[in-house]
């Protein structure tokens, strides 16, 4: 990477720190939640891993004070960069009463935050596609300025509201901006049984533009996103893009990988790491240097300590709690 | 008070909901241009234009996910389902989305999107134009699935799920829709989404219905009236949630209760209906629980003698009145 | 149009004059249920008028004694290459008990005959297509070299069960070919409020074949499903047809098209009318004149009359039967 | 006799029908290498290849539609949905479709497929992995239901699902999948799908249920035992079309009932079984109908305390047959 790359996309400095600090907050606290997961005090995790520079690189392309966005499971970066703390994060893994995604009702990242515009999401995967098209088309209606953003995996691609959904967006041009992170699996099966042909190709089949970009380069993205965006807001219509990342863990807290891949395949891609690799591309900007690195980990570190500590002592909602909210009360 | 047919009704709740409120929008299939298959949005693409009145690509479940979409973001979607048998692709987006919004962002966001879509038969629809599908949702809490059976209710209880702040599916009998006649007044009004409604007191037996049957129950107590024998008529309206109160009321009113849905038997809304009274009022009951339904076929048949067969009618409800009547 | 053209594409004079016999069959069965709607005689109708070109085109490149087809409402000309007669049409127009259809069970035009391989259908648009695909699964799986077909309207191309039926068939190279008759309507709705793409685009994202064809001329539609079949039977999978026809009638008989399109619109693409341009090519390749073309009027329109009046006379299903057959007796 | 657990014993029954009919195959998300996410499909890809278990796309009306295209060439397809709340996007090509092959073919076309889904919670599993969805389809003449309750029963009734000429959807609890464990025999047996079964004979009380509950009711019925408060169990193992016979002698039997489910209570499939009992055994009756079920909330939540409220358990089924014996 050229060590002025981000200047020449309109980053500054601060941003491009801005956007290495929320990669690795993200990927602090998914580690503290296997560990915690590990000792039996956390249920569940399913893990953002491999995949923070293309949410990160995408999340910083948006407005983040009026966009919205519909998240997939593994979009621990992009509802950080929205503005998700890491002890409300603990909260929702803890299950506590106070997790603002769902006061505990729903597993972890299973992600929802009203005040920062990130849409409910559910376990079935997709159904969010044809939500972020609503979105935009209620944008549109209301003559705003803003752009919808939804995530997802390629294996989830598959299913018919994709179709659907990217079809009603392209046939009425709606500013919404649709991201598969294709991390080459959907848990087991890979990716040659899931498609026979790239995601983004997908795109021409809605008459809207399809792009497929490095997900390991946050910056890549973000000019692709930066750009969809740009397409979105000026009524050119919807994108779709593919970003090309990894996943570093296990599906999730229940899976075991190492019966569908080598070991082998894993290592090669951690090689490319984001983490790593944005790291030293800062470094050679001059952004970035032990010292800086140190005081950022420890910054970092603390947050998630005390978000867990918050977070395990929180208290658990009530049972009866549970007949809440079916309807408005 | 103006007389109006049920799909009038319809029309005119749309109609009003529209220029009382510009976050209502109506999308669906054929529902701009053409007015809708039944031309239930006649005149509201001419008045309203194609973003109000917003002809989609064939596909339900975008239809419905668009529509949930946009209701999170603040706006009032109609979505309507051509037919109540095509709402099937929907129902993920139904079920695991709408349903659950509320509930599972703990009350953060909500959903308050109506989905309109005709049910029922009688109209040479065949298998696929004939269904009643309610029972399918009738056990999402979440979800509210209201059956008007008379023009000033479809008119009241439109507007109501229009205005609700939680999903709300509003099935209308195809039939009744040029077949039912009646008063609607004028005035903006709205009709409790939940509460059942006695459309006609009686002292002998209750029937307890919903839908195009409250009319064949009607008539059917109009003849047996003439005999001697009371009935007394219980319309569901909301078939979920039901309200309970009023089934529990109705059912201890006369002890001998028939229920009628022209859906299929088994699983049908109105066990439900006899689950609760046979919870709640089993000995003030003087006769078995009758159920008068279709019989246990996927679907209404096209030949008219088959579908004759299947249909409940005035004929067939007034023969189980007069045996529950005579028990 | 060259005179010898079907010769070039290995079709022989009896065969193009069958073909041609089979596309007037259906639009005189055709045009004889609409007389029968609106005289009152039978309840429903929705036509192939427009489109038998591309469906007898279609069918006589599949090996009809072999092959399966899942076919949509409008096909009536599919189903007659496939061995349906005028007789069995007519009783299932008139919804009797003899009705191999469905034995008056369902509408009119909801085909479906085991000993000919047509697969049963249901109202809801679409689901044939994955249907067709687990056939083609099936043959794969017993090793026959047999061809699934199912065909559907460019506004059913937009239900998420083309997606997933397409993507299951690209990555598992299945043998079907899926075509869609793409005649610019979807009852009221334009193409451009359905689509912003061209069917035939969606191939791409599937990894397979897709082909758009003049669906007013049967030797080019028989030439590319001729070619779909032969890559299908040798192992390289599924071809997405796009045939370009135009709908002649209201979209049924409860339809008023007067609303939504212009009548001239109408008149300028029955000029195309395969009817009268297949016809003039005959009659330019020398295979036809209008001895020939009275006698075969005759002959279709004696099969006609038969199998109305058959139909007309035969028995309804008696009520009680309604409860046969739910599950196997 | 072999002692297994009962997702053993589906591990059993679909390798058993593999071996014994080659057009068994089995098709959904990760069945193939990685032998399901809770191994029901484990070593079956090993001995099989992955042509008879097939990783499919991730697309579940995908699953079931290719399926039901296979089954109607004549394939016995398995499809697998990997959680129960997963095959909602699939409803149409199981209601609209499968359902309907055989009736609206007139018995030409058949359609025998057979779709497995864990179900029911108590595992953590959260709103949309502790889902009961049978009520969404239980009122869907053409389709049946099995829902076993022990391993013995699992495979009888795997097995004869896959012999059915009909489609079935076969719902296992995915907490029994370890936690249950039984005498299976090692021969080839099948059980008859649509019969009920007396898990406890009894004289005081009865009890019907189905599934994990079924366990709940045994070990709440041995603590009464000491009691002396004798209770009769039986268990519905298909909930659609149901036992009727089974169940009005089962509440004839005793004249006290208490129908137990782990689904929401409003249209669960037991008020089905309250019809059935008050229209033909009300007179029969000491007691009123009494149900225990979860709330009428959407779905499970997932923190431990709300979990926990919602599960039926043996206390709760205890206190329930306690207060009806005492009746
Ligand atoms: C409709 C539905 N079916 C099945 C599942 C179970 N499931 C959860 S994640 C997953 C794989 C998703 O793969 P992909 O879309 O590639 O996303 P990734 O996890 O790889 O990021 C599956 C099958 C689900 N959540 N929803
Ligand atoms: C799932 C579903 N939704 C709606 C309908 C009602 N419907 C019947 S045909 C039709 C239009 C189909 O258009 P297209 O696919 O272009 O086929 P065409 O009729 O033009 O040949 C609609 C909306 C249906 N049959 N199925
Ligand atoms: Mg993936
Ligand atoms: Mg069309």
């Amino acid at each position: 990477m050229s060590n002025n790359r981000h200047k020449s996309i309109g980053l500054t400095d601060d941003q491009v720190l801005s956007m290495y600090e929320t990669m690795l907050l993200a990927r602090k606290i998914d580690e503290r939640m296997w560990l915690l997961n590990r000792a039996g005090k956390i249920p569940f995790v399913i893990s953002c891993q491999g995949q923070e520079a293309a949410q990160i690189g995408a999340a910083f392309a948006l407005d983040r004070e009026h966009d919205y966005i519909a998240p997939y499971y593994r979009d621990l970066g992009v509802v950080i960069a929205f503005g998700m703390t890491a002890k409300e994060l603990m909260l929702s893994a803890f299950a506590k009463a106070e997790d603002p995604n769902s006061g505990g009702r729903q597993m972890p990242s299973h992600f929802g935050q009203k005040k920062n515009r990130i849409i409910t999401g559910s376990s079935p995967v997709t159904t969010q596609v044809p939500h972020a098209v609503g979105v935009a088309l209620a944008a549109k209606m209301e003559n705003k300025q803003i752009a919808a953003f939804t995530t997802l995996g390629e294996g989830s691609s598959n299913q018919g509201d994709f179709h659907e959904g990217l079809n009603f967006a392209g046939v009425h041009k709606l500013p919404v901006i649709v991201m598969v992170e294709n991390n080459k699996y959907a848990i087991s099966v890979p990716i040659e049984k899931q498609l026979a042909a790239n995601v983004a190709d997908r795109a021409q089949g809605y008459g809207i533009q399809g792009v497929t970009v490095d997900g390991n380069d946050p910056l890549a993205v973000y000019e692709v996103v930066k750009e969809a965006r740009e397409r979105a807001i000026d009524g050119q219509g919807p994108t779709l893009i593919e970003a090309i990342t990894y996943r570093f863990t296990a599906h999730s807290s229940d899976d075991d990988d190492r019966h569908y891949r080598e070991r082998s395949e894993v290592d090669e891609a951690r090689k490319h790491d984001a983490i790593i690799t944005f790291e030293a591309y800062l470094r050679e900007a001059g952004l970035m240097d032990d010292e800086a690195k140190n005081d950022l980990h420890k910054k970092l570190d603390d947050i998630v300590n005390e978000a867990t500590d918050y977070a395990e002592n929180a208290a658990y909602a009530k049972p009866e709690s549970a007949l809440k909210y079916v309807y408005e009360e | 008070m103006p007389v109006m047919s049920y799909i009038q009704a319809v029309n005119t709740a749309l109609k009003e909901e529209m220029q009382r409120d510009e976050k209502v929008f109506i999308l669906g299939e054929d529902v701009g241009r053409k007015g809708g298959v039944f031309k239930a949005t006649e005149g509201l693409f001419e008045e309203f234009g194609d973003q109000r009145v917003m002809d989609t690509p064939l596909a339900e479940s975008a239809i419905a996910g668009v529509g949930i979409g946009a209701a999170m973001y603040g706006m009032r979607p109609v979505a309507e389902m051509q037919f109540a048998d095509f709402i099937m692709p929907a129902v993920n987006q139904i079920i695991s989305e709408a349903a659950k919004i509320r509930y599972r962002s703990n009350n953060d966001w909500d959903c308050p999107i109506t989905i309109r879509a005709p049910y029922g038969g009688g109209v040479h629809g065949a298998l696929y134009h004939s269904q009643s599908v309610e029972a399918i949702f009738a056990n999402q809490p979440g979800l509210k699935i209201v059956m008007p059976s008379t023009p000033y209710d479809v008119k009241g209880l439109l507007k109501a799920a229009i205005r609700d702040n939680d999903p709300v599916l509003f099935f209308e009998h195809k039939r009744a829709y040029r077949l039912l006649k009646g008063e609607v007044p004028d005035e903006d009004y709205v009709l409790p989404i939940g509460k059942a409604d006695v459309k006609r007191e009686g002292t002998d037996i209750t029937v307890i219905t919903y839908g195009l049957c409250v009319h064949f129950a009607l008539q059917a107590a109009e003849k047996l009236a003439e005999e001697g024998i009371d009935v007394h008529i219980l319309d569901l309206r909301t078939v979920y949630p039901l309200d309970k109160e009023a089934i529990i009321e109705a059912a201890k009113k006369t002890g001998k209760v028939l229920l009628v849905t022209e859906d299929t038997k088994e699983g049908s809304v109105l066990s439900e209906v006899a689950a609760i009274i046979s919870e709640h009022c089993l000995f003030d009951l003087d006769a078995p629980i009758q159920r008068l339904a279709g019989p246990d076929i996927p679907a209404m048949p096209f030949a008219p003698t088959m579908e004759k067969f299947f249909m409940v009618n005035p004929d067939k409800v007034e023969k189980a009145m007069r045996e529950l009547a005579e028990f």
